[in-house]
């Protein structure tokens, strides 16, 4: 273990998030479980980048009253990217569940087991 | 990194776990939405409102009401209040 | 670009081939002419080219060089002799054969293409692209094995593929290796300077498993299965060809490889050698025995083939001079003499429809040209004094004596003699009882059933040609020692 | 402590929401909902796949093949936070100024974003103007997702539908006259749109933009539906509505965002005026692109929701 | 600059623009412009592609008016406009050979939804070829993801949704671990541009500050674009995929899809992290593994198939493995053996399901084996596409497959260290591959007594030209080898 993991507590918890995320969807069978899941990992990773832009002691990237040097204000970068990739999150939760729907309307039910047990019964 | 949001970060983590234990999904995603909530409440400590702003917007508001309409369509809505009823 | 012109006996057929596969309103008569029509003219250009040896053309370049590269030399125009002529004579007889079974088209079509690719293999200047060639001989080949489209024919025909591809593969892999460590990939007598450094062992393997990849084709010990499954279910001029020419590639790859790329010096006294040699005997061994027990005609001339081939085997592994003439001697031989005993075969069956040895008790009245055509080629094939069989056996137990390996150079010769002795008893009780069927016999039943011109003349030539081989085997000799001359 | 355990136990093994035992969202839908003999079928369909799943012979390979795959997930997932652990605790310090992170870029993004770009708000300017092309990929991603969720969820007319689409069709529960949620509605929903708006317009002055005041229109929207139901507004929102929307606000997204980038490259010089600095009407293209973005989230939001609940507008 | 440096840009900016305007117009409009669009990008991509070769110099694009490590960036070297040419040309053969088969299976008023599907996908795989910026990058694979899905479940039924479901699942945890890696990457660089990243990985990894996080951050964005490319373990979703979706989103999917992301991979490992670190890390030795086992265990489950299209779809599992091997030999040529791969791999499998399709439809529409079989007598050019296909992907010479494998081969001997694993799983899994896809031609060729119905050439016109079309591009590819290899090589040296 190297010498920040105390000062990195944000990110330590981050990760760990995005192995909960992680283990989420890989282990539940259920489906709307898997998607939580996978939001969780993603806003981990959203956490992860906006630590990563935080400076103490520097404010919001708003321009106020016409100071503009660096150590007045954090990092706009990562902010932009994690708006970019709240997005992206939020289609793929929209379309997993419709996804969903469908599937259940198909089969009753969620289990990703089941379905292709009964996929080889019917031999479709 | 404040007391403030070292609690916040640990909040975060119950409401992830406590996500995957919970047998009932409409629990699990009332906790999920919490889970939104707090990641908000982080950003705005983190000094980056816009991120609070939309996750607030997105993460608990929009997110939560799909789900639970998904809920509804798969029927487990009616279901798990059944549940809670034969737990009593 | 008058070079080009050598490609003219490749091209040729596989486009007449094509043609034929595609052309559907043709009547058998006219479609029996083009063919017959494109052989000959083949032929005539193959011995045209005899003129040109040392003729060389380079097409284009696969990748960096790895050039698609012809060149006419002696070896190769010697095989491309043997091929045409034969290919003409079984040709001529399945026009008469063919009628009891369908399609024909198809099958002169595959048959033209066929040959078209078996004269590339011949005229082919490097490694990659007999390589080719043969691959497209595999592929082309096939329909003629499964023709009949029964089960057991289709069965028969994925166990060549498999066999022949997966031969195919191990000479593939010694190739990688030998693109790595050969100066080049042409074919140079003596073979190419191969500077393996540090890696002479793994050369060694990679010449064992081009040996063994080959060797499946010409039905070596380990992979010889496909063989004896999938020459009798072909039709008889088909199974002909198969087994008179096709097993031939095989062994023209292991000279390719052997003589040309490797060099003698490079494979001598290695464990290569032993390896092969013993492969060889106990093929020759093997072959003769199990021809003895087959009780199926076709089958056991099939076996025959496997014994027969592993003599050429035997005679290149000896890698001296005078094993080397008697293996090219006893190619000459046993294509014509194989490929006479399946068209017999062949007239059999078409006449009587008996597949079995003991049915064909008194055939010999019945068709007394056919049965008199196949005993000289059984006598032949024996190796009994004055035809052919005997020189080119007689080169081979000279060329081991001669070649003073521990063991082998005894072992050899009473192996050969031993498998002649094995012939001798597969193949002659078929004579014996088709003219002396016994005393039980009643000839009542006879009827004449000698079988049409076409299928009795390409007989009869054929037989010619062997006892031909056996009589004129000085100039051949002198032919083949001009090929050694150039290692 | 043991309770809790077990409960480790059961997230290992993922035996919460196993098919067989209360998973709530397994149990089919009540019988008056369908015909008897489609039950009768999909109730012997599942004691059948119920063997296939528990017998005897099948039993000991699925049950085999489980174990497996949950052993590598959970190795896997353990070997990923391991390793990510040990790279975090190896990373710059958090809330330090001296990181390679604050470099030239940002630099540059704070001291002449405000001359460059013309918007206050840095990150906005950040994302439409110097990242834009990020920016309009996302907006395309949510445009392919209303597309694939076109695709699933609606239902086509031409056909008639089945008859699981027609229950699960909520236009049926209609009208539910709720009067608190009526009224709470009429108090918060221009409200909302209000806001929503505000943060669009001021995009580029204050925090949030166009993506968080759509969504929050989005949700006003549903708000609106939910409480005075579909009739409402199928009357000003229909099919012709969302394409005409996202369409003209997407194509003038793709073109301005186009001309920008063309003069950018040949360093034509764009004719569009920055404004001055903290005005509503100023920093060239990021306002209309705001109120794009904006339109194009509330339309997919109304959208999604419109798909979910009767797979049609 | 010259105008035709804009070229990148507008076929990027076209795809979208139709994919944008789609969305209201009817089929026949829909399909044409999608056509046009797919067509005016090659002419572009090959004048561009034409333009390099005369020039050779790269061409930086700047999106906007703000120089790269502000702003984006777009670039294109001759690798990028050669992929881009031969992307477009399998698109449009795979959308012209499946078109029929489109009209019967996808419901008639969400045509052009699908047509807006596949203008998105070529945006997505365009900017993936083109971008120099990671954080596109991603939005651009998250596109590619999304529209690759609608793809797989427009032909709804059961198993496309759930097949979508997989493969949804499985991209997505593969898209976490990137945007994780990417994170991570710009946290110890502080860049998003791909040069500016290797110039600091480059110090980074000379000075020997932050190693654990750069070695990390490898694995995840190698794991993470192999889980989306269907890496051995991670091929469940394959089958389902490839098996049972519209025919040319199968031959999309399986050639273009797939290969985007590997591309990803490659300018990851050479723009990004940098060969000579890549391969000092020792991710390469897995990579090369996973291929290894991929090369085999693919294979054999195509070889347990009796389902024709599930059985291509398998064999593309083993193909993979093949390209993830050669970027795991580590050498250059192994590289440049990759990228061929990937060009014949994409003619040739695109080419095999647009040649099954034609098959079952003359088999009473089953795709299992008893009942195709003489179906390359009822449809002859499906049939003739079919053999080509098998023996290209069989490596016999004079087809694409042949040199492919050749190239893979002189790598391997190549590297001291690998070559025996890698020649021998090789010939093992060509011979595999001659097994199933052996056994597939002799089943069609096999003559039947019963008459099914027969289609010839001059029903279907499209179909044939397409068909034939493909057998050129395979032979083409298998016989002209030499330039195009010297031309891979030279992208490869432009990238650095």
């Amino acid at each position: 273990m190297g010498p920040n993991l105390w000062a990195n507590f944000g990110e330590a918890v981050s990760m760990i998030l995005f192995c909960i995320g992680f283990a989420n969807l890989l282990l539940h069978k259920n489906l709307i479980k898997k998607i939580i899941g996978l939001n969780i990992m993603d806003s981990s990773i959203y956490l992860f980048l906006a630590l990563k832009g935080y400076i103490a002691g520097h404010t919001v990237p708003i321009v106020v009253d016409g100071v503009q040097s660096v150590d007045a204000y954090i990092n706009p970068i990562p902010s932009g990217l994690v708006l970019t990739g709240i997005v992206v999150s939020v289609s793929v939760t929209a379309l997993m569940l419709s996804l969903t729907i469908r599937l259940y309307r198909r089969y009753q039910t969620l289990d990703l087991d089941e379905i292709s047990k009964r996929l080889k019964k019917e031999g479709l | 990194m404040t007391l403030f949001q070292i609690i916040l970060l640990i909040f975060l983590v119950i409401c992830a776990v406590s996500v995957s234990f919970s047998k009932n999904l409409v629990r699990s995603i009332m906790e999920f939405m919490a889970f939104s909530l707090i990641m908000s409440i982080i950003w705005l400590t983190l000094e980056s409102p816009d991120l609070g702003i939309t996750e607030a917007a997105v993460g608990a508001g929009v997110t939560s009401i799909l789900f639970f309409v998904t809920l509804k369509k798969i029927h487990a809505i009616r279901e798990g209040n059944k549940n809670e009823e034969a737990d009593k | 670009m008058t070079e080009a012109f050598i490609l003219i006996p490749v091209v040729l057929p596989i486009v007449a081939g094509l043609l034929l596969e595609f052309i559907r309103k043709l009547n058998k008569k006219t479609m029996n002419l083009c063919v017959v029509a494109v052989l000959a003219i083949e032929a005539v250009l193959v011995f045209m080219n005899m003129g040109k040896i040392g003729a060389e053309v380079e097409l284009f370049e696969l990748t960096d060089n790895l050039p698609i590269y012809f060149k006419i030399d002696n070896l190769g125009i010697m095989f491309a002799i043997l091929m045409v002529v034969i290919w003409l004579l079984a040709g001529i007889f399945s026009f008469e054969y063919m009628k009891h079974e369908d399609n024909e088209r198809r099958y002169q079509g595959f048959y033209l293409m066929v040959l078209g690719v078996l004269i590339g293999l011949d005229f082919a200047g490097n490694l990659v692209t007999f390589y080719m060639f043969y691959e497209m001989m595999t592929i082309t080949a096939f329909p003629l094995v499964i023709h009949t489209g029964k089960k057991e024919a289709t069965m028969a025909g994925l166990k060549y593929l498999y066999y022949s591809l997966g031969g195919a593969y191990f000479a593939l892999f010694g190739f990688y290796f030998v693109f790595k460590y050969a100066d080049s990939l042409t074919f140079t007598p003596g073979g190419v300077g191969i500077n393996a450094g540090s890696h002479e062992t793994l050369l060694l393997i990679c010449a064992l498993f081009m040996i063994i990849g080959f060797g499946v084709k010409a039905g070596m010990f380990p992979l010889h299965a496909w063989l004896t499954s999938a020459h009798p279910v072909a039709p008889a001029p088909a199974s002909a060809v198969l087994s008179g020419i096709i097993v031939k590639t095989g062994i023209l790859g292991t000279i390719r490889v052997i003589y040309y790329i490797f060099g003698t010096k490079f494979i001598r006294g290695t464990f290569v050698q032993t390896v092969w040699m013993s492969l060889a005997l106990l093929t020759v061994l093997m072959g003769s025995t199990m021809a003895y027990k087959e009780k199926l005609l076709k089958k056991r001339l099939a076996y025959s083939t496997v014994s027969q081939i592993s003599y050429i085997m035997f005679g290149l592994s000896l890698l001296n001079e005078t094993a080397f003439e008697g293996s090219l001697l006893h190619v000459l031989m046993h294509g014509f003499t194989k490929c006479g005993l399946f068209l017999a075969a062949g007239a059999i069956i078409y006449k009587t429809g008996k597949t079995k040895v003991d049915e064909l008790r008194g055939i010999g009245k019945e068709m007394p040209i056919v049965i008199w055509c196949f005993t000289i080629l059984s006598i032949t094939l024996i190796g009994i004094p004055p035809t052919g069989g005997l020189v080119s056996k007689w080169y081979l137990c000279m060329g081991a004596l001669k070649s003073g390996i521990a063991v082998f150079d005894i072992l050899g010769p009473v192996i050969l003699i031993v498998s002649a002795l094995l012939t001798a008893g597969y193949l002659l009780p078929i004579t014996i009882q088709g003219f002396f069927p016994g005393d039980d016999y009643d000839y009542s039943g006879l009827e004449h059933k000698e079988p049409a011109k076409t299928m009795t003349i390409p007989l009869i030539v054929l037989t010619a040609g062997a006892i031909g081989v056996g009589l004129f085997s000085t100039p051949i000799i002198t032919y083949i020692e001009t090929i050694l001359a150039t290692f | 402590m043991k309770k809790l355990t077990n409960k480790l136990l059961n997230w290992l093994n993922a035996e919460d929401t196993s098919v067989f035992d209360n998973a709530m969202e397994l149990k089919m839908q009540e019988p008056k909902e369908e015909k008897e003999e489609t039950v009768e079928q999909r109730m012997r369909d599942r004691l059948h796949i119920k063997d296939e799943v528990y017998s005897e012979s099948e039993t000991k390979e699925v049950k085999v093949l489980r174990i497996i795959y949950r052993t590598l997930a959970i190795i896997l997932c353990a070997f990923i936070a391991y390793n990510l652990l040990i790279a975090v605790s190896w990373l710059p310090r958090t809330g330090e100024f001296d990181k390679p992170v604050n470099n030239e870029v940002s630099a540059r993004y704070i001291e002449k974003g405000l001359q460059e770009t013309g918007a206050v708000n840095i990150v906005t300017g950040m994302i439409l103007d110097y990242r834009a092309f990020d920016t309009f990929g996302e907006s395309n991603v949510l445009n392919i997702a209303t597309i694939t969720v076109l695709i699933l969820l609606r239902r086509n007319k031409k056909k008639l539908p089945n008859e699981i689409e027609e229950k699960e069709n909520d236009r049926l529960l209609e009208p539910k006259n709720d009067v608190i949620l009526q009224k709470a509605a009429t108090f918060l929903v221009p409200a909302i749109f209000l806001f929503g708006i505000y943060v669009i317009l001021n995009g580029h002055l204050s925090p949030g933009g166009g993506f968080s005041g759509g969504a929050i229109i989005g949700a006003g929207l549903i708000l609106y539906v939910s409480a005075f139901g579909f009739e409402k507004t199928e009357k000003f929102f229909t099919e012709k509505t969302q394409k005409v929307i996202s369409l003209s606000a997407l194509l003038f997204y793709c073109l301005a965002k186009s001309y920008s980038f063309f003069t950018g490259a040949n360093e034509l010089e764009s004719h569009i005026p920055l404004g001055k600095a903290g005005a509503i009407l100023s920093s060239g293209l990021i306002l209309p692109l705001n109120i794009c973005v904006g339109l194009v989230v509330a339309v997919t939001m109304y959208t999604f929701y419109c798909m979910f609940r009767k797979g049609e507008f | 600059m010259d105008f035709i440096c804009n070229f990148p840009f507008f076929s990027i900016m076209i795809s979208m623009f139709s994919g944008i305007v789609s969305a209201v117009l009817s089929r026949k409009a829909a399909k044409w412009l999608n056509l046009i669009s797919i067509w005016v990008i090659w002419f572009l991509s090959a004048v561009l592609l034409y333009y390099i070769f005369g020039t050779g110099e790269i061409i930086v694009y700047k999106m906007g008016h703000f120089p790269a490590p502000w702003g984006n960036e777009i670039r294109a070297g001759l690798l990028e406009a050669g992929l881009a040419l031969f992307f477009c040309s399998i698109m449009l053969l795979s959308m012209t050979g499946g078109r029929k088969k489109l009209m019967g299976e996808v419901v008639e008023e969400k045509h052009n939804l699908y047509y807006i599907l596949v203008d998105l996908m070529l945006a997505s795989l365009l900017a993936l070829i083109y971008t120099n910026d990671l954080f596109t990058a991603y939005v651009f694979v998250e596109i590619n993801t999304i529209s690759a899905c609608g793809l797989i479940m427009i032909r709804q039924n059961g198993r496309t949704i759930e097949a979508a479901v997989r493969y949804m699942i499985m991209s997505l945890l593969g898209s976490g671990l990137l945007l994780m890696g990417i994170c991570m990457l710009y946290d110890i660089t502080g860049h998003l541009l791909m040069s500016n990243i290797r110039d600091a990985v480059s110090s980074i990894y000379s000075a020997g500050t932050y190693p654990v996080p750069l070695t990390v951050t490898i694995i995840l964005l190698t794991c993470g674009l192999a889980m989306k490319s269907a890496l051995f373990p991670f091929h469940t979703w394959v089958a389902d995929a490839y098996g049972y979706s519209t025919v040319s989103s199968a031959a999309i999917l399986s050639s273009l899809v797939s290969k985007g992301y590997i591309i990803l991979l490659i300018k990851i490992i050479y723009r990004v992290i940098g060969f000579e670190v890549y391969r000092a890390s020792h991710i390469i030795d897995v990579v090369f593994v996973f291929g290894l086992a991929g090369m085999i265990m693919g294979s054999i489950s195509a070889i347990r198939e009796n389902d024709i299209r599930r059985m291509i779809a398998y064999s593309s599992v083993a193909q993979i493995g093949y390209i993830y091997m050669g970027i795991g030999l580590g050498t250059r040529y192994a590289m440049i053996a990759s990228i061929f791969h990937i060009l014949s791999h994409a003619a040739t499998k695109s080419m095999l399901f647009i040649g099954a399709i034609g098959l079952t439809d003359v088999s009473k529409g089953s795709r299992h084996f008893e009942e195709l079989t003489g179906s390359g007598y009822r449809h002859k050019i499906a049939g003739i596409t079919f053999a080509v296909g098998s023996l290209s992907m069989v490596g016999i010479p004079l087809f694409s497959g042949f040199i492919s494998k050749l190239l893979f081969a002189q790598a391997a001997v190549l590297n001291t260290r690998k070559m025996l694993p890698a020649l021998i799983v090789l010939a093992i899994s060509t011979i595999l591959n001659a097994i199933y896809f052996m056994k597939t031609v002799i089943r069609i060729y096999t003559p039947t007594e019963e008459e099914g119905e027969r289609i010839t050439m001059k029903q279907e016109k499209v179909y044939a030209l397409t068909c034939i079309c493909f057998i050129a591009l395979n032979i083409f590819i298998g016989m002209c080898s030499q330039p195009i290899v010297d031309w891979i090589g030279a992208g490869i040296d432009m990238f650095a």
